[in-house]
C-alpha cells in the first residue's frame, strides 16, 4: 500500500501516529497529576512501527503487544475512550480495572493483548498463527516485541515452533536500543539484530522504525509471505525510546545528546508530515485538520473516561474463571 | 527380592477397589492410558478444533504409550510432534485457545511444567481475569506425575500443589482410567485452562470405564469408600493405596471412608467436611513431599471449618518425605506412602484418639 | 481520597513497630533497600568469590533502586547487569556455585521465577541431594514478591508457597530492614540455595538496622510481639500490618502475639506452636492467595501437633483472595489482607470463641 | 593433538571408545536381566563424541552432560566401578543410589554432571565458563547437548549470556539426527544445525562426529579460543545413536536401514582402529592388548559393584542440605 503518496492512507496514518502521541502525553500528564496509578510505559517516539505495521494488515489479523502496548493497541483500532478508562481504573475500562496498562486487550479487533512478560506474547503470537493454519483462514499474527525480549526462552521457543511449522507470523521487534538500561548491541554481538533469523531459517530483514512507509512496506511483504504459506519472518524496526523505560528510570544508561538528537532530527510524526508535505499528498491546512480532531477526539475520551463509575471489587472472584456452560458438544 | 520383583511392584495393583467405572453407561475393560487415548480420540474427532500437540506424542506413540498409533487414525496435525520446547508449547496452546482452537497439550513429564511455568501461571491462568473478560483460555495441559518407575528426581515429583496455588487454574487428578477419560472430556467443555494431572503408574492398569462420549464433573470430590471410623482423603496414586490399605484395616476392625477429591481447584471441600464429621478422624494421604503439599490446604480447610469442633484427633499427614525422589528402588519406595504406611498411620490415629 | 493519597498508603507505613534492628550490635537508620545493598557490599568487598547479577543492577541501579551506584564502587564484573534471561540467570549462577563462586542473582520481580522455575526447582535445589553430594550449590536468589503498587497480576504475586515445596530450597522472607541485611548475610554463609523473598512495599521504608558483618539465623522464627489472647502468625509486609493491628486490638483490650518465621523451610515450628500453646487462638495472615498458600502449611502442621488439644477455636486463615491481583488500587487493596481487616478477624476469633 | 598417529594418544582414545562402549553394553544386558532399574539411554554408536572432546581438556576444565552421558563421564575420566555401582542402586554409587544414570557428576574430574533436563545443563555451562573467567583461571567448560536441547529456551539462554560476556564455554551438539522421535532436520529449517551459530554471533563448526580425531581438533579449536578470551564456540558433530532413545522406544520413527548402515560403514569405534591401523600408530595385537585391558577392567568394575552394599533409605533427610557450618567470613 502507498502511504505518503495517497491521501486517504496518508490521513490514517497520521491519525494513527497523532493519536499514540497525544495518547501516551495524556496518560503522563494524568500519571504526573497523581490522577493514574501504577507505572507506564510510553512509546512515545516509535509511533511509525505500530502505525506502519498495522496498516500492513486486516481487521481480522491478530497481534500480541508488550508492557509498552498502548501504540499496537491504538494502531490496530481501539477504543481510546475504553482505554483511558482502564488506566483511569475504571469499571468501563477494556479491562474493567483489573489490567491496566500492561493488559489491555481488544477482542473487537484481534488483539490477543498487552503482556507484562518480556517475549510472553512470542508463543502465544505463535499459537495464533497455528490456530489460523489449522482453521485454514488465511490470517496472520503480528507479535511485536522488543529488542529485550530476544534474550528470552519463551522468544527462542517461540520461533523455534513458527519456524518448523511455516506458521503465519511476524515477529516484529522494535529495536529502541535498550531493553531497560541493556543495550542490545552490547547485549547481542550480531551485527544487526535482524541477523539472529540467520538462526531459525527464517528471513531477517532490518527497517528504518522511524519511517511508516518501510515499516509498513516490510510488514507487507512479511504478510505475505505469511499467508502464502512460507512461514515467519523476523524483522527489526529501528527506533528510540524518547521517554525513560517507566517512571523509575533516571537515564543513567544514555546520554542525555543521545536522547536529544534522536527527538530532534527523528521524530517519526515530523518525518511523516514532512513526507507528505513533500509529496504533495497532504496540506499544511490537512494536517492541521488531522491533529485537531485527535486532540478532540482525546479530550473527549479523557473527559468521559474519568467521569465513568469506578471499578469496584464486586464480582471479583466470580471473574477468575469464563463461565462453564456445560458439554460443548 | 529380585529387581524384576521389585519393578512389578512398582508398577502397582492390577486390580483397584472402588475405582470402577462411574455409572450411567456401558463399560468397557481399559488400561488408563487406553481410556485417555479413546477421550482423546472421540473429542478429536467430534470437534474440528480440539488437536493435541506435545514431544513424540506423534509416531512414537507417546512417552507412556498413551497416543499408541493414534497419529495413524488422526493424522500429524491433529496429533502433533513438537520440538522439545515446553514453555512454547504451553504458549502456542494459549494463543490457539485464544482464537477458537481446544489444544491438549502433552508435557512429558509433569516435571518439565517448570520449563513452561510462565504460560502456565502468568499466561493462561491470568488472561481471562486480567483481561478483563476479553479472552478465554480453553486450554488443557496433560502431563504425568509421581514416583515409582526409577527415573530419579527431576523425573517422579508430585507437583500438584504448585498449580493449586494459582487462581484461574482448574487442577484435576485422575484416580481411575474412568476419571482420566471423563475428566479429560469434562476439561474441553469447560472456558478454562485446565492442568490433568496423571500418573505414570496407572498408565498401564486395566480399569472398568465408561465407553462413549462422557465426562466426570470437575469441582465434585467421589467418596470411593466409606466406613465409620477414620476418613481418609488421598490424591492420585495414593487413591487406590488407600483402598487397599482400608480392606487391611476392615480385616482388622477399622472401617476407613476414602475420599478422593478429584478436583484440587476448585476443590469440592463440603463432601471432605462432611466425611470428616461423621468420623471425626482424618487422615490425609499424598504422594507429593509434605511441606507445602496440597494436604495442607485439605487440612486447613478442615481446621478452619465447622468440622473443627468434630475433630476427636489430630489431622494426620502422610506425605512424601521432604526429599527430591531417589533413584534406588528401596530408596524410591521408602520416600513416598505404601498400603502398609496408610495401615500403620491409619491404625495409630483409631488406637490413639 | 485522590490517586497521590492512595499511592502513599501503598507505600506503607513508615515506623512500623517490633521491627527494630536485633540485638548485639550497633545501628543505624536505613530504608531497606539501603540495608540489602548494605549487605552486598559487605560481602562483596569482603569475599572474593561473592557477585551479584541481574537485569538493570548496574547503571540503572536496580529496578527498585537496591542496588543504586553500588556498581560505581564494587564495578561492573560484581555487579552485573545481564540480558533479559531469568532462566540463564539463575542457571549461570548454578554453574558459578558449582564451581568455587557465590553468586547472588536478581530476578526483577519475583513473579519471573516462573521462567526461572527449572533452574530453580530441578536443578539449584536437587543438584546436592541427587549427585549424591558431589556438588554444593551456594546460590542465593532475591526476588521482591507482593502487591501494592499498581502493577498487576504479572508483577504483584506472592510465591512463597511454590518454594516452599521445594526439597533442597532455603525460603525466607524478610519484613524488617534488619532482617534483609542479615538473611542475605547469612545466606551467603550457606552451602545451600536460598531464596529471598523481599517486599516491594518494604524498600523505601526506613528501619533501625545494625551496623557492619552481622547475621539473622536461618530457620529461627522471630516473636515480635506478646500478648495472651490470640496468636497472629505473619508473613513479609502482613507482619507490620498485623504488629499494627495488634496495637488497635490492645486499645480494644485484645492482646495479640504476632509471630514472624522469617524463614519458611527449614520453618522453625517449636516456637510457633509454643505461641499457639500459650493463647489457643491462632489468626494466620498472609498476602498470597490462600489456596495453597504457605499458612495452610502452618495451619497442618498446628492442627496435627501437640499443640492440637491447646486450641479453642478453629485454626483461622486471613489470605489474599484466590484472584489474580488486580491493577485498579482500590481492588488491589481489596484482595489481600490489610490492617483493618486483621483487625476484625482477630477480634471476631477472640469474641467468639 | 595428534591422535591418530601418536601410539599413547591412540592408545588412550581406543581405551575410552571401549570403556565407553563395553560399560553400555554391560549396562543393557544388567537392566535386560532385571537387575537394573529406572530407564537407560544408551550412547552407543556416539563414543567418539566424547573421547575426541575431553582429550582436548584438562582435568580441571568442566563438562556438563546429559542424561545419555556415561560416555562423558568415562571420558572425562570418572571410575567406572563407582559409575556401575550407582547404576545397580548401591551405596557406594557416585551418588549413593540417589541419582542413577542421569545425575552421576564426578568432582574429581570437574565434570559438573549429568542431567535429566534436555538443555539442562547449557546454563549451569556457561555459569561454570562465568566462574573460570571471574577466578581469572583459564579453565574451560564444554557443554555436551544434544540437537533436541536445541529447541529448549534454556539452551538460548545460556548461549546468550555466554556470547555476551564472551565467556570459555563450548557447546557441543551431539546431533545424532533426533531428539527422541523428531528429526533434527525437520525441527530445524537450517542447512546445518551449526548455522544456529550465526544467531548469536558466535562461530558455528560442523565436525564428523564418528571421527575422534576430528572431533578432538575443532574442540581444541573451540578451546584454545575460549582460554584465549575470545568467547564460545558452537560445534555440531553428526553421529547417530544405534539403540532406541531409551527402553520404551520401538524406533517406529526410523527405518532398520537407515540404523544398518549407521552400524554397518560408520561405527566410530571401527573407523578408529581401522585409521591407526593404517597409520601403522597401532597393531592389531595392540588393538586386542586395549580391549582385553578394558574387558577385564569392566568385569572387576561391574563384579564389586554388585558386591557392594545397597543404597539405604537411612539418613536421606539429611541429604538434602549441605551442612552449614557457620559464619564463611
Ligand atoms: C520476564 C520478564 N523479565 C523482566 C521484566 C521487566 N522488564 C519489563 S520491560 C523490560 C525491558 C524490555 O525491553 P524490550 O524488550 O527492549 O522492550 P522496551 O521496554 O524497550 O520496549 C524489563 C526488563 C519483565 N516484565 N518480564
Ligand atoms: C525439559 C525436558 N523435556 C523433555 C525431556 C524428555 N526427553 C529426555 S531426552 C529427550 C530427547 C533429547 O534429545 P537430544 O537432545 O537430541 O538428545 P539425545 O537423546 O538424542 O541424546 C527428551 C524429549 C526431558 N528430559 N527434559
Ligand atoms: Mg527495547
Ligand atoms: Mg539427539
Amino acid at each position: 500500500m502507498q502511504i505518503v503518496t495517497d491521501r486517504s492512507a496518508a490521513i490514517e496514518a497520521l491519525g494513527t501516529l497523532w493519536r499514540i502521541r497525544r495518547f501516551e502525553e495524556a496518560v503522563e500528564d494524568l500519571y504526573g497529576r497523581g490522577m493514574m496509578h501504577g507505572t507506564m510505559h510510553l512509546s512515545i517516539g516509535q509511533e511509525a512501527v505500530p502505525t506502519g505495521a498495522c496498516m500492513a494488515l486486516r481487521r481480522d489479523d491478530y497481534i500480541t503487544s508488550t508492557h509498552r502496548g498502548h501504540g499496537h493497541c491504538i494502531a490496530k483500532g481501539a477504543d481510546l475512550e475504553r482505554m483511558m478508562a482502564e488506566l483511569l481504573a475504571k469499571d468501563t475500562g477494556y479491562c474493567r480495572g483489573r489490567g491496566g496498562s500492561m493488559h489491555i486487550a481488544d477482542a473487537a479487533t484481534n488483539n490477543l493483548g498487552a503482556n507484562g512478560i518480556v517475549a510472553g506474547g512470542v508463543p502465544i503470537a505463535a499459537g495464533a498463527g497455528l490456530s489460523a493454519q489449522m482453521r485454514g483462514t488465511d490470517q496472520v499474527a503480528v507479535c511485536f516485541h522488543g529488542d529485550g525480549a530476544m534474550g528470552e526462552g519463551a522468544w527462542h521457543e517461540g520461533v523455534v515452533l513458527a519456524a518448523m511449522w511455516k506458521l503465519p507470523v511476524v515477529f516484529l521487534c522494535e529495536n529502541n536500543l535498550y531493553g531497560m538500561s541493556m543495550s542490545s548491541a552490547k547485549a547481542f554481538p550480531l551485527e544487526q539484530l535482524s541477523d539472529r533469523a540467520n538462526g531459525y531459517g527464517i528471513p531477517g530483514v532490518t527497517v528504518d522504525g522511524n519511517d511508516v512507509q518501510a515499516v509498513h512496506d516490510a510488514v507487507e511483504t512479511a504478510v505475505a509471505r505469511a499467508r502464502a504459506g512460507e512461514g515467519p519472518t523476523f524483522i527489526v524496526a529501528e527506533t528510540y525510546r524518547w521517554r525513560g523505560h517507566s517512571k523509575s528510570d533516571k537515564n543513567l544508561y544514555r546520554t542525555r545528546d543521545e536522547i536529544e538528537s534522536w527527538r530532534e532530527s527523528n521524530d517519526p510524526i515530523a518525518r511523516f508530515e514532512k513526507s507528505v508535505l513533500e509529496a504533495g499528498t497532504l496540506t499544511e491546512a490537512d494536517i492541521q485538520t488531522v491533529r485537531d480532531e485527535v486532540r478532540d477526539d482525546l479530550r473527549g475520551a479523557v473527559q468521559r473516561a474519568a467521569a465513568a463509575p469506578d471499578a469496584t471489587p464486586e464480582g471479583l472472584l466470580d471473574a477468575v474463571f469464563a463461565p462453564t456452560t456445560g458439554a460443548a458438544r | 527380592m529380585t529387581m524384576q520383583e521389585q519393578r512389578s511392584i512398582h508398577e502397582g495393583l492390577e486390580h483397584p477397589t472402588g475405582l470402577g467405572a462411574r455409572p450411567g453407561a456401558e463399560t468397557a475393560e481399559m488400561t488408563y492410558a487406553e481410556a485417555i487415548r479413546d477421550a482423546l480420540r472421540i473429542a478429536i474427532e467430534a470437534d474440528p478444533s480440539v488437536f493435541l500437540m506435545g514431544e513424540d506424542v506423534g509416531r512414537y506413540g507417546g512417552a507412556f504409550g498413551v497416543t499408541g498409533t493414534l497419529v495413524d487414525e488422526l493424522g500429524t496435525d491433529r496429533i502433533r510432534d513438537t520440538t522439545i520446547s515446553e514453555l512454547g508449547i504451553v504458549g502456542l496452546g494459549v494463543g490457539a485457545a485464544m482464537t477458537g482452537m481446544k489444544p491438549i497439550v502433552e508435557i512429558q513429564f509433569s516435571d518439565f511444567t517448570a520449563q513452561a511455568m510462565d504460560q502456565i501461571a502468568n499466561q493462561a491462568a491470568k488472561i481471562h481475569f486480567m483481561l478483563g473478560g476479553e479472552a478465554n483460555v480453553p486450554l488443557v495441559i496433560r502431563a504425568p506425575g509421581g514416583s515409582g518407575t526409577g527415573a530419579a528426581a527431576q523425573h517422579s515429583q508430585s507437583l500438584e500443589a504448585w498449580f493449586a496455588h494459582i487462581p484461574g487454574l482448574k487442577v484435576v487428578m485422575p484416580a481411575s482410567g474412568d476419571d482420566a477419560k471423563g475428566l479429560l472430556l469434562a476439561a474441553l467443555d469447560d472456558p478454562n485452562p485446565v492442568m490433568i494431572l496423571e500418573h505414570k503408574l496407572l498408565y498401564k492398569q486395566t480399569f472398568e470405564v465408561r465407553t462413549g462420549d462422557v465426562r466426570t464433573p470437575i469441582g465434585k470430590a467421589a467418596v470411593r469408600r466409606t466406613g465409620g471410623d477414620l476418613t481418609i482423603v488421598a490424591t492420585g496414586v495414593e487413591v487406590q493405596r488407600s483402598l487397599e490399605a482400608a480392606e487391611l484395616l476392615a480385616a482388622q476392625g477399622i472401617q476407613a471412608t476414602v475420599v478422593d477429591p478429584v478436583t484440587l481447584t476448585p476443590l469440592d471441600s463440603a463432601t471432605i467436611l462432611a466425611e470428616v464429621v461423621k468420623t471425626g478422624r482424618v487422615l490425609l494421604v499424598q504422594e507429593a513431599v509434605q511441606t507445602g503439599g496440597f494436604m495442607s490446604e485439605v487440612s486447613a480447610i478442615i481446621a478452619e471449618s465447622e468440622a473443627f469442633v468434630h475433630l476427636r484427633a489430630p489431622i494426620r499427614r502422610l506425605s512424601g518425605l521432604d526429599v527430591p525422589i531417589p533413584y534406588a528402588p528401596q530408596l524410591e519406595k521408602a520416600v513416598v506412602p505404601q498400603v502398609d504406611d496408610i495401615v500403620v498411620a491409619a491404625t495409630a490415629l483409631v488406637k490413639e484418639w
